[in-house]
């Protein structure tokens, strides 16, 4: 994988998204489309917008509302001959389609020894008025599943980069997108050939006292709090996984190895979750470095609310990442 | 908690006339006209589905309907809700975030589930409410009582696996189960062509269950329907299927403009306002009054989420289990 | 790989004719008579859900097939693998638990799938190949091949969520698919009316396709319906239900007695072997040196698998992801 | 709850939860049966052997083969007065029903603030011929759902126990039982008011050198391997949760912290699974204590193959639990 892209452009995240879904369409005939609402309205949230104008009605295509065809959609296309990118509109939505990604997508080179190219692209987390079902972070259960990927961007650029990587990937690839920023703006290569690799973290931040481990919407929130701590002469580093599964430990554990300090940041609730396995990671290969408690900064144990500032209210802010990184520091 | 005075007590023979009716179509229709200003006004911290131009289907439904009846709602069900029996005031309450609100404001329009009065949920899960109604009527055939559930779900829903599930088992079982699919031409932002195959109504007769197809602006139409079904349900006759066609006025969600529906089909549907035909059934005194009656429901119910409290992030980790209620 | 000796080529063209017909169906009956055997003698390491007395379905419906048509399978699926062309010898290898198998012999019965011949995959999951058809049915058409899809499925998978999408996509998008229900009377442990509300070929009108019933243990009419059925869907007239009524001779799985079916009426539906009419399309000679010619084919591929390797712990962890292929 | 019985009898887990079903149901005409086979047939394992002649067939009811449907039954059943009993025959299968589980049943509370009687009954693990697709160990998930209950019983007695509590409970259990342990006999308490606890760990083995926090099939074979070591003079503690939601960390992290050193054996796959988070209590709670890195011993991160004799190879047996302890005392 190269990237080898020089021009940038400001692109919000769905922009990105669109892009690269535009440019592998070109590339490739094989590319598809389903999925509720991405064909005539161009997506609930427009990520989909001028797709089905451009490339027909048969590659971009409108469905029921019928969440286990639409990922059995993309694995019979993907079985013979088509590269099917599947959108399911809500993450929480994942859950009818569960045996079809669970027992059917992931296992189908298993029992067969083929590739299955497909892409699963869904949106997660408590950015909007949308309440309990329509909020959830279940990331870490399909990181528990031999046979997928799990790919979860953090702004455009790696939208757009990591999106074009999995359509050209040829296992199937979950492709989990943040409502919450969807309309954050980032510098987005130009060009066809823009590709970020599967599998590979990204340092966003280098620092020497505490390694954050964040995710999804918390990546921003803590390069915010990394900032703010600076000031007060504190070394953070902030890794963002991109891929959770499989997921680069190496990268992360070199980290803790160096910063004795582990803080991991994520959307989702605490118990189970994706920044349990992280901890578990630094505990089990890091112990003789820790110089403190890991520290898990998530979301309270309980449903998303409806009403926007009571869900915000509930989602760690950068303010919750510097006082988890406070914590790191003093712990132990 | 404190509790305004509502005029006319629902639930119970409130929709047996066609006054009460008329009376409940009407505050359904102002209610949705309340809460869709607030939510121009910012004061709607949640989605907002609307049932404009659907009250017919929801009313004429329930007419029928006993407290002791369950009925399944969905996303958009502030007139499913009303018509089972909801305070208009707690709704109203729940729909601008308030701690009085059925869910404490925490739920919004989506998650309003009321089970002291039958209403088992609206839903924001398109179709799970069918698996559910199955539930509650199979548990009324199992404690012999001869209540009955009503199943309310868009055409949209058709297309879930929950629905071919539910029709076969409530078939099988000869559950005392009334589904009404409320077909108002749209599924989210896309006509029901993209949604449906063949015709709704005729899912019944394979499933050897009757199936019916009715004016679903016609509240006594409905009710009609409505009537026979429950009558056979409550009897130990089984599951009927209705579909109810109708049209949803505005867009998808409060704030969607419906720019991909054509002017010329809102303006036709409107001129059929189901309010205005069972208006006609009364006369003219009695409608005002009641009108009257349904303007001061309406501004009490506004009154009162208005000065309940905003709920505060306190009401986030109560009710998850019994032990944290 | 080394293989044996395959004396008459299947997939395109070889079920074309009676006699082909009729010597896959005893391919497949002594296919199956030769696993259970081996499963009594503790030599197959996997459950076994035999599909004798069904031979007739999955001929009839694959005859029209070609190698570049797609077919899903169900957990009852030896007799559709061998029907599209799987080689007995390495579908015995895969149920006996050797390296030489389909799928490494990790998979077993319900885990066979050979995307090379079309053969998408026998399922562990009742209802989930169907899903899947949709998917390969919509790439035909998305690629304008005038292939088909066949989805077999047994009629308790008619309870699942997954049919009711399956169907009601296939029948809005046109799609080339052709659903064929093998309606064997029984689900597991329980007769088929403990599953079915109403009629399973009906509910293709509410949906505006086809559905046909047809007797499932007469291969030329279950191949005339298929052919119907695929022709349409070839030319874009969308898909078809067929159920085929048949019955299975012994339990759900090897070691099931089936007490809970009455002798008579397994004896009356043994009487209506499909093998035995099929046969009689021919002449005697013909038939006994297909019948020959099956038994060495039978015996190659048992010998094939005793002598491949047993599956050890070194297969366990490849083709999870490409990389680790 | 109270554990005044008295009289015991050698019982197989089987014939626990039976008894369980039983007894309950006919002190509370409330209690119902739904699922595949659970009737006329007695379940496909037997499980449910006699209920039906017993209860009849309104409350002992064969289901088709819906699995979102089943587990709708309960929830509406539970919500109009009745306390239903789902089983979903493979744990697998319940991927099916996972937007009624996680998104209806476990939210009901919180939406109404009303109580839902339900409890899930399901089968898990690798314990016979039955390959990838109905041999899954997804406890994990579940466990990260607010609203829901999880639990896992070891054997016989605990399995009969916590199903009565269950039953009794007024929030959604899963109810995970485990097909490897089915037909393994223990003595178990006779007696309607056999109750055990949902929410405490129990302790099945003190010991100071290592605390083993086992699940399901391993915590006997944790047992084992403890009784191995003690032969070399190596003390063992074993601890079975019993529930994994909410987990009683308290006792886990006691012990952890008592004897410094942490293994979990379980029989589901490693990465993000209930050992992520048990690690992470240890990490996060214990770290000055820990003087080595904590241990997971799972199964390795692929799929369950069909063959009896390859999937047991899969999954760790006493031996693993012996070889993670060891690992558990050399390291750090
Ligand atoms: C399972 C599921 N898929 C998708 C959605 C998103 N969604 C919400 S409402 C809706 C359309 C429903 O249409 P219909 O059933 O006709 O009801 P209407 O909105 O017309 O009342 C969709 C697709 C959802 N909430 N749940
Ligand atoms: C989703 C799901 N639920 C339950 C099962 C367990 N199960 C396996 S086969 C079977 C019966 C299938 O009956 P049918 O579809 O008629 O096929 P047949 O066995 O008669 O060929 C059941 C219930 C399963 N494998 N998958
Ligand atoms: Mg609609
Ligand atoms: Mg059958």
């Amino acid at each position: 994988m190269s990237t080898t892209a020089t021009e940038t452009k400001p692109l919000k995240m769905w922009q990105g998204i669109n892009q690269a879904l535009v440019e592998e369409m070109e590339r490739d005939e094989r590319v598809v489309l389903v999925g509720e609402d991405v064909g005539r309205p161009g997506g609930p949230y427009g990520v989909t917008r001028g797709l089905q104008e451009r490339f027909g009605e048969l590659r971009v295509r409108d469905t029921p509302i019928s969440e286990q065809v639409l990922v059995g959609l993309g694995v019979g296309a993907g079985a013979v001959g088509l590269r099917p990118v599947v959108e399911l509109m809500f993450f929480d939505f994942a859950l009818i389609a569960m045996d079809q990604i669970v027992n059917q997508a992931a296992k189908f080179r298993y029992f067969s020894g083929e590739s299955l190219p497909l892409v699963i692209r869904t949106m997660c987390g408590a950015g909007g008025p949308n309440g309990a079902q329509h909020s959830q972070n279940f990331e870490a259960w399909y990181c528990a599943v031999p046979g997928l990927k799990v790919v979860m961007p953090s702004n455009a650029a790696d939208a757009k980069g990591l999106l074009k990587a999995a359509i050209r990937d040829d296992d199937p690839v979950l492709f989990i997108e943040t409502l919450g920023l969807l309309t954050a703006r980032r510098e987005v290569p130009q060009g066809e050939e823009f590709l970020l690799p599967i599998g590979v973290a990204e340092t966003r931040r280098a620092g020497d006292d505490v390694t954050v481990v964040a995710i999804g919407r918390l990546v921003d929130r803590a390069l915010e709090a990394a900032e703010t701590l600076a000031q007060e002469g504190i070394s953070v580093e902030v890794i963002d996984p991109r891929t959770l599964a499989p997921l680069d430990a190496e990268t992360i554990v070199a980290s803790i190895a160096r910063t004795g300090r582990l803080v991991v940041a994520q959307e989702a609730t605490a118990p189970f979750s994706f920044a349990s396995e992280v901890c578990t990671l630094a505990a089990e290969r890091c112990l003789p470095q820790l110089k403190a408690p890991p520290v898990r900064v998530a979301s309270p144990f309980v449903n998303v609310p409806t009403p926007v500032p009571l869900a915000e209210s509930r989602a760690p802010g950068a303010d919750a990442v510097v006082a988890g990184i406070r914590r790191a520091l003093e712990g132990a | 908690m404190p509790e305004v005075h509502v005029p006319v007590a629902r639930g119970d023979g409130a929709l047996r006339t066609a006054a009460g009716r008329y009376r409940l179509m009407r505050l359904s229709r102002r209610f949705e006209e309340t809460v869709h200003d607030q939510h121009g006004e910012g004061q709607v911290p949640g989605p907002l589905h609307l049932s404009i131009g659907q009250e017919a289907v929801a009313v004429g439904a329930c007419a029928e309907l006993r407290r002791s009846d369950a009925v399944l709602s969905t996303h958009r069900g502030h007139h499913h809700c009303l018509a089972k029996g909801a305070r208009a005031d707690r709704l109203m309450a729940e729909l601008l975030g308030r701690e009085s609100g059925y869910s404490r404001g925490r739920g919004g329009s989506m998650h309003v589930a009321i089970p002291s009065i039958g209403l088992l949920g609206t839903n924001g899960i398109v179709g799970a409410g069918l698996p559910i109604a199955t539930g509650a009527a199979y548990a009324m055939q199992a404690q012999d009582r001869d209540d009955v559930t009503v199943a309310f779900f868009g055409e949209g829903a058709t297309g879930t696996g929950a629905f071919g599930e539910a029709v076969n088992i409530a078939a099988l079982w000869a559950l005392p189960l009334v589904f009404v699919c409320e077909n108002n031409q749209y599924v989210e932002l896309t006509p029901q062509d993209v949604h449906v195959a063949g015709e709704i109504w005729r899912r019944g007769e394979s499933h050897g269950i009757p199936g019916v197809r009715v004016d679903g602006n016609d509240v006594e139409a409905v009710r009609e329907a409505a009537a026979t079904a429950i009558a056979r349900a409550r009897g130990g006759g089984g599951p009927t299927l209705i579909e109810a066609v109708t049209y949803r006025w505005f867009g998808h969600y409060a704030g969607d403009r419906a720019a991909y529906r054509d002017s010329r089909e809102v303006d036709s549907w409107r001129a059929r306002d189901p309010l205005v035909a069972a208006r006609a059934a009364l006369d003219d005194a009695e409608a005002d009054a009641l009108d009257a009656e349904v303007e001061r429901e309406i501004a009490d119910a506004l009154a009162f989420a208005q000065r309940s409290a905003v709920t505060g992030p306190g009401a986030l980790a109560i009710d998850h289990l019994k032990e944290t209620a």
